[in-house]
């Protein structure tokens, strides 16, 4: 019958504690009188008050009761739940009841501790405990779920947190399947020179890791690969990849650069060159790509777009041009999840008066990192746009689309340490050049960071306190013919001050990818406001999500040094790892389920959940829980206009019971009968 | 009276609009099989027992009374309670009886307002010195005495114990047929009745159960008047915006409404696990309104989803159009019905 | 000073209950007809969409809810003044035919029926549906049963459901009929002809060939000069679903011919503090209590007062059924019109004319070439603001009057029912009826079944409580001495039926 | 308590923001009107319209439901279904004559216990100065017949 209307008062045996937490409870409600008051209850059947029943004498008094007087039910009057919510159902269950014959009245944070009035406190107390007692007679003895782990694991993003946690799980004898969507993994950290504040040689540290990945017998790499499809649960997750066409055959290319080489068609590398330097139509992003086979552009192919051409076939010694290519979908099985997507560097043309892709000498931060890389399109050398002049001023200038009202209010984290670098290194390549850091606040928490800051203060580096109000090549006064005039107020001297350079150089802020909703849709995990990926808990479970299962690691979760990305891949890797040797899961029982044969098959509730844990049988016209997927949230169970969908140690009658229970000073005596007139 | 041995039956009317009468009628021939087996006890609809008649009778005299009609005043309340002394099996027949139905959205108003309305202003009252009808009159002959009219509208269970609720406005004669087919052999030959309490004639899954619309995932941008679209005669109305309360209705007429276009409106109240048929009908369309995203700002937010909500017309018109004597408020604080 | 109560309490809900005031000399000193009932749909209509008043007002009454979703719609019509399509008017009229047969042959084989076929004096416990089948034979209660069910089916295939349809909306209509309905809808028509000619046969053959019915029906007892109201088209002939109001005088003469919107200006409603239901009259001619004649306002919607207040009826054979009943109860024609018959009993008789009528519509309208196009539901934009809409409901002129705001929602609700309009002249009936029958205290059995037939004949729809199906007002009339104590107990039941 | 009117408020807070927000109002001793009286939910997507209704039947003065902000629920999107459904609720509410101010919503996050117990309070005042709603009584109860019946002309 109904699941709503309140069955039949069922005789329980209740115990009731009430915890005077020393004088913190005690302190402003009458404990006495709050378990003298509740005995008379008719479910309860022993009420008692103890100075604190976290303690193990007062879990022994509980477990001692349900041994002796037989009790069936469990209420705990105390603390937040959120605090001793595991220790009271353990001790429920030593003494032989099912943990969730247990409820919790919370009457210190929400009690004792939120007002003075000692008397609304104790009528506020009867309340809550009261309600328990009307909430746990109704109460189910609930069993967690078991799960099952397949031990392989999915990784998205072969950027240095990627490259880690596979390389963690690979080594540990578990299979990863990585997928990245560019022709070759490194992401971010293969694009920049040096990494602060060692200076050591980013591509020196990340190539053998990447080589690493590419040789590990355990791990599987998708190169120019995406998701597309991630159906199951923790333990059980099928996964979708479509693989691009590269136009190349993988098993037949030696990676011998040849087709690259002769490639007549030259085009601007927008992504790994930042638009600074060229690539061809059949390319690798650098020479040391993992895996060494390239991609081929067809939007710039010459045959593609014309017809003609088809030189890399012909110079091709293994027959590996294969034009006719298609993108190929690829289908497998994993247990865990583990997203490294990384970042999108905030584009500086957002801020016009920056004059960024205008004003010719303004350059972007990865502008600058292509430029000094040896291997980028100057070898390295520091010139302006003209491709040979050398600055002898330059501008850097921090927190461009960070830490500002109007872009991202949130600290980027890292420009301050790069900024530094950059400084460091003009000063290295130009000895001669004056190099300006015009920042807010400098901020350089970090091993090493603070003393590489004072080591730039040495260097001679000019660092102005402010924020730069305008970039620009108007020139007012002598000197600043043909400069880019650096404007804004210098907090520390407390004026205004135009600063001529010959090349400004904006340090870029970290934004999450431009596609992370969708990303997280597909996992169905959620977004911050910034579009980062939200972790489980901020300080105890930063690399976990509220999706069992589903990991994220470096800056796809927020602003970070490579250090921090290291340490979170590897992080993420030991969960899942931890995981994958237990074997098996258990979870929480607070889940949803459906009374299939009371279920109407209206479809209210199937694209309710947000882990489309709700499946339809088309054949049965009715819908049904994927239990394993359900997060408990209770959002169907609430929807459900038939009221055929109960959430487990949520449910109607439960809540209700509750209802009743705390409302027991106002409840009307009259009855319904007589009521209505 | 004498008494030849077969069951007793009685049908009555308390505040109802005859409806119910006529659906039983609807069950054509097979009205003459239901005067073969039971004995009329009362039935102003077939025999001409009075209530002086039933007063006579010993307490529990009567073996199965419909009772349809909602409560709307004392004398209905006064019948209700001696039909329930008089009858073994009280069963509230059809949608006024069971939780009020149409009479009691006199709920959604007070007596003062209704009084108002009928007698005083309106386009063709003629009622300069203010009449209105009394309890007692007093006329140059003697007194006239008339029932009082109560202030709010309550259903059968709320002023006696009910044995069985029949659902329906009115009760589909199919259903009609296969109840009485299940008293009688309870009656003849001892077949087990259902249990006390219990919702008889009409099924315990929603309406969409019985549709033969294409359901598919709910995802509903706005809500249109029925004369603003002309609806796909194969899809699901409420997939279509039309308010259709077929998914928060128990059912058992065979999804009628549904069928020629019109939206359910409810009138066999809420399935099983229901207590509130509108409240779960305001979850179940709320919920599924495909408007305002996670992301959006907060205000924002707020305006689209009001906007939204703002294209159903009357929302405790529509969803308590036949409950809302057994809806958890069951009336309105006076008079803000129509507001 | 005795009192006698008349209390059908068995039918609480919107019942009549009579009180007659007897004179020291044991004469009617007066008599009250109460109407202790009342629902309050105008009120608690509004705030409502307009929209759902065809699926609201039906509540009002389960015996002819498609009046009121009839007039209903009508109303919606006019509030978003859209003008239905052809196919739509015809549609609904002929939903509203089928209607009209069934609910006149309840009535008069249920109600009106067994006083006549079994006599007003005959044995009470005989006197009802099951004591006419045996007495005209068990094959023609079947008949009765068979009309009623077949045109059921036609209102649940057109209206959607067979009590309290749902398809009418502004303008249009949920539903087209299939050309299969079509079929299967033209053979119930044509044995709905059928059976309307064979009721006028049996009415011929048991009251018009039995003198002292006949005696009984122009008896004064049951005569009323009043003024009649009636629906008619544009050849003031009888139409149930649409046209102008026209109203006659008892001399016959038409008082006024007015457009239904215009109602307010013609009538109005009294209320008295000894009756829930209002009693409403005409205006033109003004109240002046409960009395008959030229100068009261009081008037009659009916059967008969439809045709008394036509010139004649549309279809063939109806049309010479109506001449039939005037040359029949002696009445003159005069320029083209016949005088007004007075005599209420008379009112059966032009029930089955008008049954006659509704089955020859029914089967003009579904053999309509266009009848089954499927374009019925218009959509609708126009801003509502008021709407009347009026239909002729079996039992007297319907009207529901609705404003409402931009959006539709409604701000006021007016209803005339179709037994409101008789309320008045039901109590003078039943007063006359009891003066004609109660002499010096003496009180005998008959004055229980006249009193009623004088009730009975304007099959009152008081909330259509009173429309039962073996038409008895169960009566009881108590008579107390001076002192009230109980003296004597006439009733008309039987411990079995 | 002085003899002013003390409203009872039910609180439906969600687990893991207002409820916190509600703990962390308590552990950093935040004193707020006593009235309000919690309820734990996993999500204020589970707050069925029915619970709102029974606490207002069951003579609860207001009913406050309180969740994560639009964007930070921890089952993604609950909050926005609780919103939607709170819009409607709010129309009918109205028509049911149930003043706005006794039924609220409230987003705070599980940091934000200060703008929780500021909320609490500022509702009982609103509250307050509505009076008792005490629905059994007041609308159903005889008493309100006998007030209805005054009313009359």
């Amino acid at each position: 019958m109904s699941e709503n209307k309140k069955s039949p008062a069922v005789q329980e045996k209740v115990g009731v504690y009430v915890c005077h937490c020393g004088s913190n409870i005690a302190g402003t409600i009458d404990v006495q009188e709050v378990s003298d008051w509740i005995a008379d209850n008719p479910n309860v059947v022993v009420a008692r008050n103890y100075e604190f029943m976290c303690s193990s004498t007062g879990q022994e008094l509980i477990e001692n009761d349900i041994k002796e007087k037989g009790l069936t039910r469990i209420v705990v009057a105390s603390c937040s739940p959120h605090m001793h919510e595991k220790t009271f159902r353990e001790a429920t269950e030593r003494g032989g009841l099912n943990p969730f014959l247990y409820e919790m009245a919370n009457i210190r944070e929400h009690g004792s501790w939120a007002t003075n009035d000692k008397e609304a406190a104790t009528i506020k107390a009867k309340a809550l405990v009261n309600a328990a007692v009307e909430r746990v007679v109704h109460h189910a003895a609930l069993e967690k779920i078991p799960v099952d782990i397949n031990p392989k694991t999915l990784i998205v993003g072969g950027g240095i947190a990627g490259i880690t946690a596979a390389l963690e799980l690979a080594e540990a004898g578990h299979h990863v399947y990585l997928v990245e969507r560019e022709g070759t993994i490194g992401g971010r950290m293969a694009q920049i020179d040096k990494t602060f504040p060692t200076l050591d040689c980013s591509a020196c540290i990340l190539t053998p890791k990447m080589v690493d990945v590419g040789q590990n017998d355990n791990i599987t790499l998708l190169s120019y690969s995406e998701v597309e499809g991630v159906e199951g649960y923790i333990g059980n997750f099928n996964i979708t990849v479509r693989k691009k066409a590269r136009c190349v055959i993988e098993e037949l290319c030696t990676s011998c650069g040849i087709c690259e080489e002769k490639c007549p068609q030259k085009v601007v590398d927008e992504d790994y060159g930042a638009g600074i330097s060229y690539r061809k139509a059949i390319y690798r992003s650098f020479p040391q790509a993992v895996p060494g086979y390239p991609v081929l552009d067809k939007e710039n192919c010459t045959y593609f777009q014309t017809g003609k051409c088809k030189v890399c076939e012909k110079v091709c010694p293994t027959e590996a041009i294969d034009y006719e290519q298609e993108d190929q979908l690829i289908n497998f099985d994993v247990g865990n999840i583990i997203l490294a997507t990384g970042y999108d560097l905030f584009d500086a043309r957002r801020i016009p008066q920056y004059g960024y892709g205008r004003l010719a000498n303004v350059f972007s931060s990865l502008e600058f990192e292509r430029m000094v890389n040896a291997s980028g399109p100057t070898g390295g050398h520091i010139v302006l746009r003209d491709g040979e002049t050398e600055p002898k001023s330059v501008a850097i200038v921090h927190c461009v689309g960070s830490r500002d009202q109007n872009y991202n209010e949130y600290c980027s984290k890292v420009c301050c340490m790069y900024s530094l670098k950059f400084a460091h290194l003009v000063h290295e390549h130009l000895p001669e050049a004056e190099v300006y850091n015009f920042y807010i606040d400098m901020r350089t928490p970090g091993k090493g960071y603070e003393e590489f800051y004072h080591r730039l203060l040495n260097e001679g580096t000019h660092f102005v306190r402010g924020r730069v109000a305008e970039i620009t090549d108007a020139d007012r006064q002598p000197g600043e013919e043909g400069k880019l005039i650096v404007q804004g107020e210098n907090t520390l001297l407390g004026r205004q001050q135009r600063t001529p350079v010959d090349m400004v150089i904006l340090s870029a802020g970290i934004e999450a990818r431009h596609d992370a909703e969708q990303v997280s849709k597909l996992f169905k995990m959620g977004c911050d406001y910034d579009g980062f990926f939200n972790e489980r808990h901020p300080k105890l479970a930063p690399v976990a999500t509220m999706t069992d299962g589903v990991f994220i690691a470096g800056a796809c979760q927020g602003p970070k040094d490579i250090p921090e990305t290291v340490a979170q891949g590897a992080a993420a890797a030991s969960q899942v790892a931890k995981l994958i040797s237990q074997g098996t899961v258990m979870m929480e029982p607070i889940r949803a389920s459906i009374r299939e044969e009371e279920c109407s098959g209206c479809r209210i509730c199937n694209n309710l959940c947000p882990y489309n844990a709700i499946e339809f049988d088309e054949e049965k016209e009715v819908s049904r829980v994927i239990t394993a997927l359900c997060q408990g949230c209770g959002t169907c169970v609430a929807a459900c206009p038939s009221g055929v969908i109960d959430g487990a140690h949520f449910t109607n009658t439960q809540v209700m019971a509750e209802l009743e229970g705390i409302l027991w000073d106002v409840q009307s005596d009259v009855s319904a009968k007589q009521e209505v007139l | 009276m004498t008494d030849n041995g077969k069951p007793k039956l009685a049908m009555y009317w308390a505040s109802s609009c005859g409806g119910c009468e006529i659906s039983v009628l609807n069950i054509h021939e097979n009205i003459l099989t239901v005067d073969e087996v039971f004995d009329i006890a009362f039935f102003p609809c077939i025999a001409d027992f009075k209530v002086k008649d039933v007063e006579s009778y010993p307490d529990g005299y009567i073996d199965v009374c419909l009772f349809n009609g909602a409560i709307r005043n004392s004398e209905n309340e006064e019948m209700a309670h001696l039909l329930r002394r008089k009858s073994k099996v009280l069963v509230a027949y059809g949608s006024c009886a069971y939780e009020g139905c149409i009479p009691a959205l006199s709920n959604l108003t007070t007596k003062q307002a209704t009084f108002n309305k009928v007698y005083f202003d309106n386009p063709s009252i003629d009622n300069p010195d203010k009449v209105l009808p009394q309890m007692v009159t007093e006329v140059p002959e003697g007194d006239l005495t008339l029932p009082n009219f109560y202030h709010t509208v309550k259903s059968l269970d709320q002023v006696v114990d009910v044995d069985y609720y029949l659902p329906g406005c009115p009760p589909e004669p199919p259903q009609i047929w296969a109840v009485l087919q299940v008293v009688v052999g309870a009656l003849t030959e001892g077949k087990p009745l259902p249990p006390a309490g219990a919702i008889i004639g009409a099924g315990t899954t929603a309406l969409c159960d019985e549709c033969t619309r294409e359901k598919k995932e709910k995802a509903i941008k706005r809500f249109y008047r029925p004369y603003e679209i002309q609806p796909d005669p194969d899809q699901c109305l409420l997939e279509q915006g039309i308010i259709c309360m077929g998914i928060a209705t128990r059912s058992g007429c065979g999804a009628l409404c549904p069928t020629v276009g019109m939206g359910c409106r409810g009138c066999y109240g809420p399935p099983d696990g229901v207590e509130d048929q509108g409240a779960k009908m305001l979850s179940a369309i709320a919920s599924v309104m495909d408007v305002g995203h996670e992301s959006m700002e907060e205000d924002d937010l707020e305006e689209v989803i009001q906007e939204a909500m703002d294209s159903i017309a009357d929302p405790i018109g529509t969803f308590y159009r036949f409950s809302m004597s057994h809806s958890i408020l069951k009336r309105v604080k006076n008079g803000k019905g129509d507001a | 000073m005795e009192r006698i109560t008349i209390d059908p309490i068995t039918r609480l809900e919107g019942h009549g209950k009579i009180e007659i005031f007897l004179n020291e000399e044991g004469n009617v000193k007066n008599a009250y007809l109460q109407i202790p009932e009342l629902r309050g749909f105008e009120q608690f209509s509004i705030g409502r969409p307009a929209e759902e008043m065809p699926r609201i007002t039906n509540r009002i009454c389960g015996v002819c809810p498609e009046a009121h979703h009839m007039a209903a719609t009508k109303a919606l019509d006019a509030l978003f003044d859209i003008e239905p399509s052809s196919v739509v008017k015809k549609l609904r009229e002929l939903f509203y035919s089928s209607f009209y047969v069934t609910d006149h042959t309840v009535h008069f084989y249920a109600l009106g029926g067994p006083d006549f076929v079994l006599g007003p004096d005959s044995d009470p416990a005989q006197r009802n549906i099951l004591g006419v089948i045996h007495k005209v034979g068990v094959d023609i209660g079947k008949q009765v049963i068979e009309c009623r069910k077949r045109n059921h089916e036609v209102i649940q295939m057109l209206g959607g459901r067979g009590v309290h349809p749902v398809a009418g909306l502004p303008g249009g209509w949920s539903k087209a009929m299939t050309p299969e309905e079509q079929k299967v809808i033209l053979e119930f028509a044509q044995q709905n002809v059928e059976f309307a000619l064979f009721s006028l046969k049996l009415f011929d053959d048991i009251v018009l060939a039995n003198q002292a019915y006949v005696d009984l029906i122009v008896s004064d007892a049951f005569t009323h000069q009043t003024y009649y109201m009636g629906m008619v088209d544009d050849q003031n002939q009888v139409n149930f679903y649409d046209g102008m109001i026209r109203v006659t005088g008892p001399n016959g003469k038409e008082l006024v011919k007015y457009h239904a919107k215009d109602y307010a200006d013609h009538i109005a409603e009294r209320v008295e503090p000894w009756s829930y239901l209002k009693f409403p009259y005409l205006k033109d001619v003004g109240w002046n209590g409960f009395v008959d004649g030229p100068d009261s306002g009081v008037y009659c919607a009916t059967p008969l007062s439809r045709l008394n207040a036509s010139d004649g009826m549309t279809t063939p054979q109806a049309q010479e059924h109506f001449e039939r009943f005037y040359e029949t109860l002696g009445s003159k024609k005069t320029n083209g019109r016949y005088a007004p018959v007075h005599h209420r009993l008379a009112t059966h008789w032009a029930r089955l004319v008008e049954l006659l009528y509704a089955a020859e519509r029914m089967l003009e309208l579904v053999q309509d070439p266009e009848i089954t196009d499927p374009n019925v539901r218009p959509v609708v934009t126009s801003t509502p603001t008021e709407g009347i809409g009026c239909v002729e409901a079996p039992r007297g002129t319907l009207t529901h009057h609705y404003k409402t705001d931009e959006n539709g929602i409604l701000t006021d609700v007016n209803l005339i029912v179709g037994t409101t309009n008789n309320n008045a002249p039901i109590a003078m009936s039943i007063k006359k009826a009891a003066e004609g029958l109660i002499k010096n205290g003496e009180v005998n059995q008959g004055l229980l079944n006249q009193v009623e037939m004088a009730f009975r004949n304007y099959d009152p729809c008081m909330s259509c409580a009173t429309h039962s199906l073996p038409g008895q007002m169960p009566l009881e009339i108590q008579i107390r001495d001076h002192a009230g104590n109980l003296v004597d107990t006439l009733s008309q039941y039987v411990d079995q039926p | 308590m002085n003899d002013q009117f003390e409203p009872v408020i039910v609180g439906f807070l969600c687990n893991w923001c207002s409820y916190r927000a509600a703990d962390l109002a308590g552990t950093a001793r935040i004193k707020y009107a006593p009235n309000l009286r919690p309820i734990r939910v996993m999500c204020s997507g589970r707050v069925d319209p029915q619970f709102v209704l029974q606490a207002l039947r069951n003579g609860a003065d207001g009913v406050l439901i309180a969740g994560c902000h639009p964007g930070e629920c921890h089952y993604v999107n609950g909050n926005i279904k609780a919103l939607r459904r709170f819009s409607l609720l709010k129309k009918t509410l109205e028509q049911w004559g149930i003043e706005p101010e006794r039924v609220q919503l409230l987003w705070a996050s599980a940091s934000e216990g200060t703008i929780l117990a500021a909320a609490v309070d500022r509702m009982t005042e609103e509250v307050r100065a509505l009076g008792p709603l005490r629905w059994s009584e007041k609308v159903l109860g005889e008493k309100a017949a006998v007030q209805a019946a005054l009313e009359e002309v």
